[in-house]
C-alpha cells in the first residue's frame, strides 16, 4: 500500500467502526473509571454514523468525503470526544484538498490538522492526558517521514509506534481536561479513555497500510 | 437494570414523545427533531430568546424549565451526553424574535465544545448569541479556579432570574448581567449514596459501598471530596455547609434563597430533613432565608443523594426570583 | 440502609421540622403538636374545612396538599401508621370555622377507625363533621367490592376538587358530594419494582426479585395481582389499562384527566415513558385528555413503581379541577 | 393467686411490655408476611406507653387506672392494633367500675367488654382472622369459669388453653381485615399477627396469676 484513495479510505472507515464495535465494552470500562462510562457507545455510535454516510455519498475526493463523514459524526455523537473526532474529520478533510489520492506527504497533512483542530475546539494542548498526547505525536511523525520521504507503509508504522509511546507516556500526566480532571492527582497513572480511542484510531490505519 | 422502558436505546426519543404527548399546550419540537424543544404558542416581539441543552436523565432538567417566565428552548442530548450543535442552532432560530438568544448551560466539555459551534453558527445567520455557562459546585474545583467548577443543581436558580428578566423585555446584555450575577452569587455542594444506570449501559458506571457515601460527588459520578461511612444527616448538613457558606462567603446580614435538590431516589421526607439542619445553621450564622426550594430540580435518574445550593439575593434578585413562572415541570405563583 | 436521616425514631418529627422551617408562611402546627398541621393564616370566615390525615412516608401525601385551594389541615402518623383520634380532633377543632369539616382520607383500617373516633369526639364539641373514604385501586378488590379498595394516588384529584370546590364558600354536603363524585369516577392501578424501608424497622418487609415486578402491588407492599418478570414499559401499560378501563368502565368520548404518578426512586423520564403508552391507549379508545399530572403526588419513599390513575370528568368537574391551587408541594396555576 | 388488686395490674403492664419487647422482632416478621410489618414496633410502643403511664398515674382503682392506660396508648400507638388494643382497655376497664380487686368473675367481665369493643370498633367479628379469633374464646371461657365459679388461677389457665385453640383455629381462616385481607386465600394457613399478640395478651395474665 503506497498511497490511499478513495475506496480506501471508505474501507478503512469500515475498520474504524468494527475496531470501535469491537472495544466498545472495553471503552466504557476505562472511561467508567474516570468519566460517565459512555464513550464505547458514542464511538460505537460515530462511527456507524461515519460508515454509513460513508456507503451512502457517492462523494470522489477523499477530502470532500471526510469532512462529510465528520458532519454525520457531530450529529450522531455530540460528546466530547464525539465532538473533537468530528471537528478532526472536518479539518483534516480540509487540509487534503482536492487531492485524489493520500501518500505520507497527505497523510501528515491530515493528521496534523487533525489534532490541531482538536486541540482548537478543546482548547487543550499535548500533556494534558488526553487524545492529543496520543495523536500529536503521531502527526509529528508523519510529517517527519514525509520530510525524509518514507513510504506510507513505513510512515504510518512508525507513527504506530510514537502514538503507542505517546499513549505510554500520557499515563504518567496528570488529566487537566473534561471529566477525568475532577481526579486531579488520582488521575496520575491511569489510562486515559480518550488517548486510547486515539491509539486505536491510529491503529486502524496502521493495520490497513501494512 | 428495574426500569420502566421499551428499547434503551429509544428512551430518550420515547420519554420526549411522551412529554409532548402530555403538554401539548406548553411544548412542540421543531426542524422535524423530538431532541429540539420550544415553548408553543406566539413568541413575544422584542423578547430575549433564552435556550437551554445538555445530557438526558436530569430531569426537570434541562428542558423541565421551558416554559412562562423561563426558557424558551431546548435541545437534548442522549443520556449524559451533550445535545449536537446543530440542534442547538436549530432551537436558536426558532426561538430568536430579533432581540438575540442567551445561552444558559452547565460547564461540561461536551455542552461546551457544541454550544460554541451553535454559537459561530448563529452568529452567520444574524442571530445575536450570548453565552452564560453555570459552574457552582464547590467540591470540583478549589476556590480562585471557579472557572472550572461543574454546574448542577443550582442552574436552577440561573433560568429562574434570567427568565423573569427576559420577560420583562430586557436587553440581551441586561439578561445576560443578571444570569451572571446569578452565577457569581450561587453555591451547591451534593452527596451521592447510589449510583445510576445509564439505560444503553444496563449497569451502574461506578460502585459504592452498601454503608457509604460520598460527599462532593458530581451528577455524573464525577469524583467528590471524600468517601467515607453513611454519616448522619446532620454531620453531612454540617460538612456540606462548612465548605458553601466559607466558599462565597456567604456573611452575616446575607439574606439567600436555599435549594436542597434530590438527585432522585432520595425521597422528600429526608430532603426535608436536610433542610432542618441548613436552617439551623443559617440562623446561626445570621443570615436569612428568603424563600426554599425543596424536591427534585436537577437529577441523575435513580442516583440516591442530594445537594444544597445558596444564592445570595439582593433586591434585584429578589424581585425577580418572586415573580410568577409555570413550565410542566415547575410551577410557582408570584411570591 | 442508605438514609439520611439521623435517630431513626425522630425520623417523622425532624421532617415535620424541616418542613415547618421551610414554609413558615404556609404551614403551621397546633395544640403544641408537630403531627398536627394546619394552613397557615386567615380562616375563610363560612368555608368548609377539609381535614386528611395518614401515616408518614408518602410525600406529598398527605400533609403537602395543606394550601390554597385544597385542603386546610392534616394529622400526620408515624410512618405508614395513622395518627391518633386526638390528632385527628385537633385539627378538625382548628381549621372549623362554623361550616363544618369534610375528612378525607384512603381506605385503611387503621385511619378509619381513628377518623371514625375522632367523629365520634368532634360532634360532641358541636362540629358538623363529614367523612369521604377514598379507595381506588382496582387492584385491591374485584368489581363489587369497591367498598373494600385501598385509597392511593387517586386521592389527589378528591384533595384538589373538593379544595376548588371549600373554596367557593359550597356547603359541607356540597363538598362532600363532589369529593364523592370524584372517588366514583377514579381508577388506579400501580407497580412496584422494589421495596422500601421503614426507618424505625431498617430493613425491607417484603422482598421482590432482581428482575422481577409485582403489578397491582399498594403503596405499603400489600400483594397486587400478578408477580413475574419485569416486562416492558408498554407490556405493563397495557396491563394496567385493560383493567381501568373495564373497571369504571371509561367509554368512547369520555374526557379524562391522567395522573402518572411515581412510587419514590422512579425517575420522571420512566414517567413519561409510561404516559406515552397510556396516551396512546387513549386514543385508540377515544378517550380524550383534558389534562395530565405526572410525577411524584402519592410515594413510599424511595420505592421504585408507579401508578396511572384516570378521572372521568364532567363540565362540573372540569370546572375545579381548572382552578388555581397552592401548597408547598403542589402549585397549578388557572388552567 | 386468687384475686389481682391494682398493683397486680400494675404488674401485669410491665410484663406485658416486657413480652412484647421480647416478641417485636418476631411480630415484626408475622405482620411483614401480611401485612407492613410494623406490629412489632407499635406494639412495644403501646405497652412502654402504658407501662409509663401505670408508673406516673398515682389512681387506685384497677377500673380507673385501665382506662388511662387505654387512653395513653391510643396517643402513643394509632395503628390498628393500637387502636383496638386502647379501645379494650377503656371498655374493659369501664367494664370493672369502682371494684378494688379483681376475680375470676371481674376478669371475665374485663376480658368480655375488652374484646366486645374491639369488635365494635373494627366491625369485625370471630371467625375473621383476627385477634378477635383469640379473645373472643378466651373472654367466653372466663365467663363459662366465672359461671362455674372457679377460682382465678384455673380460669386463667382454661382461657389460655382456650386462646391457644382460637389461635390455632384461626390458621385456616381467610383474612377478611386490615392489609391481610388483600391476601385472600393467599391468607388460609398462614398465623395471623394480631391473633398472635392476643395469645401473647392472654399468655401473660397466665403466667401472672399461675
Ligand atoms: N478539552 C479536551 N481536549 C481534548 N481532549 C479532551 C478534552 N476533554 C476531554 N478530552 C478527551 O475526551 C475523553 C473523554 O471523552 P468522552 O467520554 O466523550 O467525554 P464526555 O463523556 O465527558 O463527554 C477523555 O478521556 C480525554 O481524552
Ligand atoms: N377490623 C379489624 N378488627 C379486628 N382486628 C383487626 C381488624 N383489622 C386488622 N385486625 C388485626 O390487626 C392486625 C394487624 O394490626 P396492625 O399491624 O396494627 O395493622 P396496620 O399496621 O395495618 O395498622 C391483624 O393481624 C389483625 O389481627
Ligand atoms: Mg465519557
Ligand atoms: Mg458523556
Ligand atoms: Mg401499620
Ligand atoms: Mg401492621
Amino acid at each position: 500500500m503506497t498511497q490511499l484513495n478513495v475506496i480506501d479510505v471508505r474501507a478503512i472507515i469500515r475498520n474504524l467502526k468494527i475496531k470501535m464495535d469491537e472495544k466498545r465494552d472495553y471503552l466504557i470500562e476505562l472511561d467508567g473509571a474516570m468519566g460517565d462510562g459512555d464513550l464505547g457507545i458514542t464511538m460505537s455510535k460515530a462511527f456507524t454514523a461515519a460508515n454509513e454516510e460513508a456507503e451512502r455519498s457517492e462523494e470522489i475526493l477523499p477530502g470532500k468525503l471526510l469532512i462529510k463523514l465528520g458532519m454525520a459524526m457531530a450529529k450522531a455523537a455530540p460528546s466530547t470526544m464525539g465532538t473533537l473526532m468530528a471537528t478532526g474529520f472536518m479539518r483534516g478533510g480540509k487540509a487534503i484538498g482536492d487531492t485524489e489520492a493520500l501518500g505520507t506527504g497527505e497523510l501528515a497533512g491530515f493528521m496534523d490538522a487533525f489534532v490541531n483542530g482538536i486541540m482548537e475546539r478543546g482548547k487543550s494542548k499535548p500533556g494534558n492526558k488526553t487524545i492529543i498526547d496520543v495523536l500529536y505525536p503521531a502527526a509529528q511523525s508523519l510529517l517527519e517521514a514525509k520530510r525524509n520521504k518514507k513510504p506510507l507503509k513505513q510512515g504510518m508504522e512508525e507513527a504506530y509506534e510514537a502514538a503507542h509511546q505517546g499513549m505510554e507516556n500520557s499515563r504518567q500526566m496528570k488529566a487537566q481536561h473534561g471529566r477525568a480532571a475532577y481526579y486531579q492527582d488520582g488521575s496520575i497513572g491511569k489510562q486515559d479513555a480518550g488517548a486510547t480511542v486515539g491509539l486505536l484510531f491510529i491503529e486502524v490505519f496502521y493495520e490497513y497500510c501494512r | 437494570m428495574k426500569k420502566f422502558m421499551n428499547d434503551p436505546h429509544q428512551f430518550v426519543d420515547e420519554m420526549i414523545e411522551g412529554i409532548l404527548a402530555a403538554h401539548p399546550d406548553q411544548l412542540a419540537c421543531v426542524a422535524n427533531d423530538l431532541r429540539c424543544l420550544i415553548k408553543n404558542g406566539h413568541k413575544k416581539k422584542g423578547k430575549v430568546g433564552i435556550a437551554t441543552g445538555g445530557g438526558s436523565g436530569h430531569l426537570p432538567l434541562f428542558l423541565g424549565y421551558i416554559g412562562d417566565g423561563l426558557l424558551d428552548g431546548c435541545a437534548v442530548g442522549g443520556v449524559f451526553q451533550s445535545p449536537s450543535a446543530e440542534q442547538m442552532l436549530e432551537v436558536t432560530k426558532a426561538i430568536d424574535s430579533g432581540a438575540g438568544v442567551l445561552y444558559i448551560y452547565g460547564n461540561y466539555g461536551g455542552d461546551i465544545m457544541n454550544f460554541d459551534m451553535a454559537a459561530e453558527m448563529a452568529e452567520l445567520e444574524d442571530i445575536k448569541v450570548q453565552q452564560v455557562v453555570a459552574g457552582e459546585d464547590v467540591a470540583s474545583a478549589p476556590k480562585g479556579e471557579e472557572g472550572k467548577r461543574r454546574g448542577v443543581a443550582g442552574i436552577f436558580f440561573v433560568y429562574k432570574i434570567a427568565g423573569a428578566m427576559a420577560d420583562s423585555l430586557a436587553s440581551l446584555e441586561e439578561v445576560k448581567r443578571v444570569a451572571q450575577k446569578v452565577c457569581a452569587n450561587v453555591r451547591t455542594m451534593g452527596v451521592a449514596l447510589t449510583p445510576c444506570i445509564v439505560p444503553e449501559v444496563g449497569k451502574p458506571s461506578f460502585t459504592i459501598g452498601e454503608n457509604e457515601m460520598e460527599i462532593g460527588m458530581g451528577i455524573h459520578g464525577e469524583p467528590g471530596i471524600h468517601r467515607g461511612p453513611l454519616l448522619k444527616a446532620d454531620e453531612i448538613i454540617d460538612q456540606i455547609m462548612k465548605r458553601i457558606l466559607a466558599d462565597l462567603p456567604y456573611k452575616k446580614g446575607d439574606e439567600v434563597s436555599v435549594l436542597v435538590n434530590g438527585l432522585g431516589a432520595t425521597p422528600k421526607e429526608e430532603l426535608y430533613i436536610l433542610y432542618r439542619k441548613v436552617q439551623q445553621i443559617l440562623k446561626k450564622e445570621g443570615i436569612s432565608v428568603f424563600n426554599t426550594y425543596i424536591g427534585e430540580f436537577a437529577t441523575s435518574m435513580e442516583m440516591a443523594g442530594a445537594s444544597v445550593s445558596l444564592l445570595k439575593l439582593d433586591d434585584e434578585l429578589k424581585g425577580l426570583i418572586s415573580k410568577q413562572a409555570n413550565s410542566p415541570f415547575f410551577a410557582q405563583l408570584q411570591l
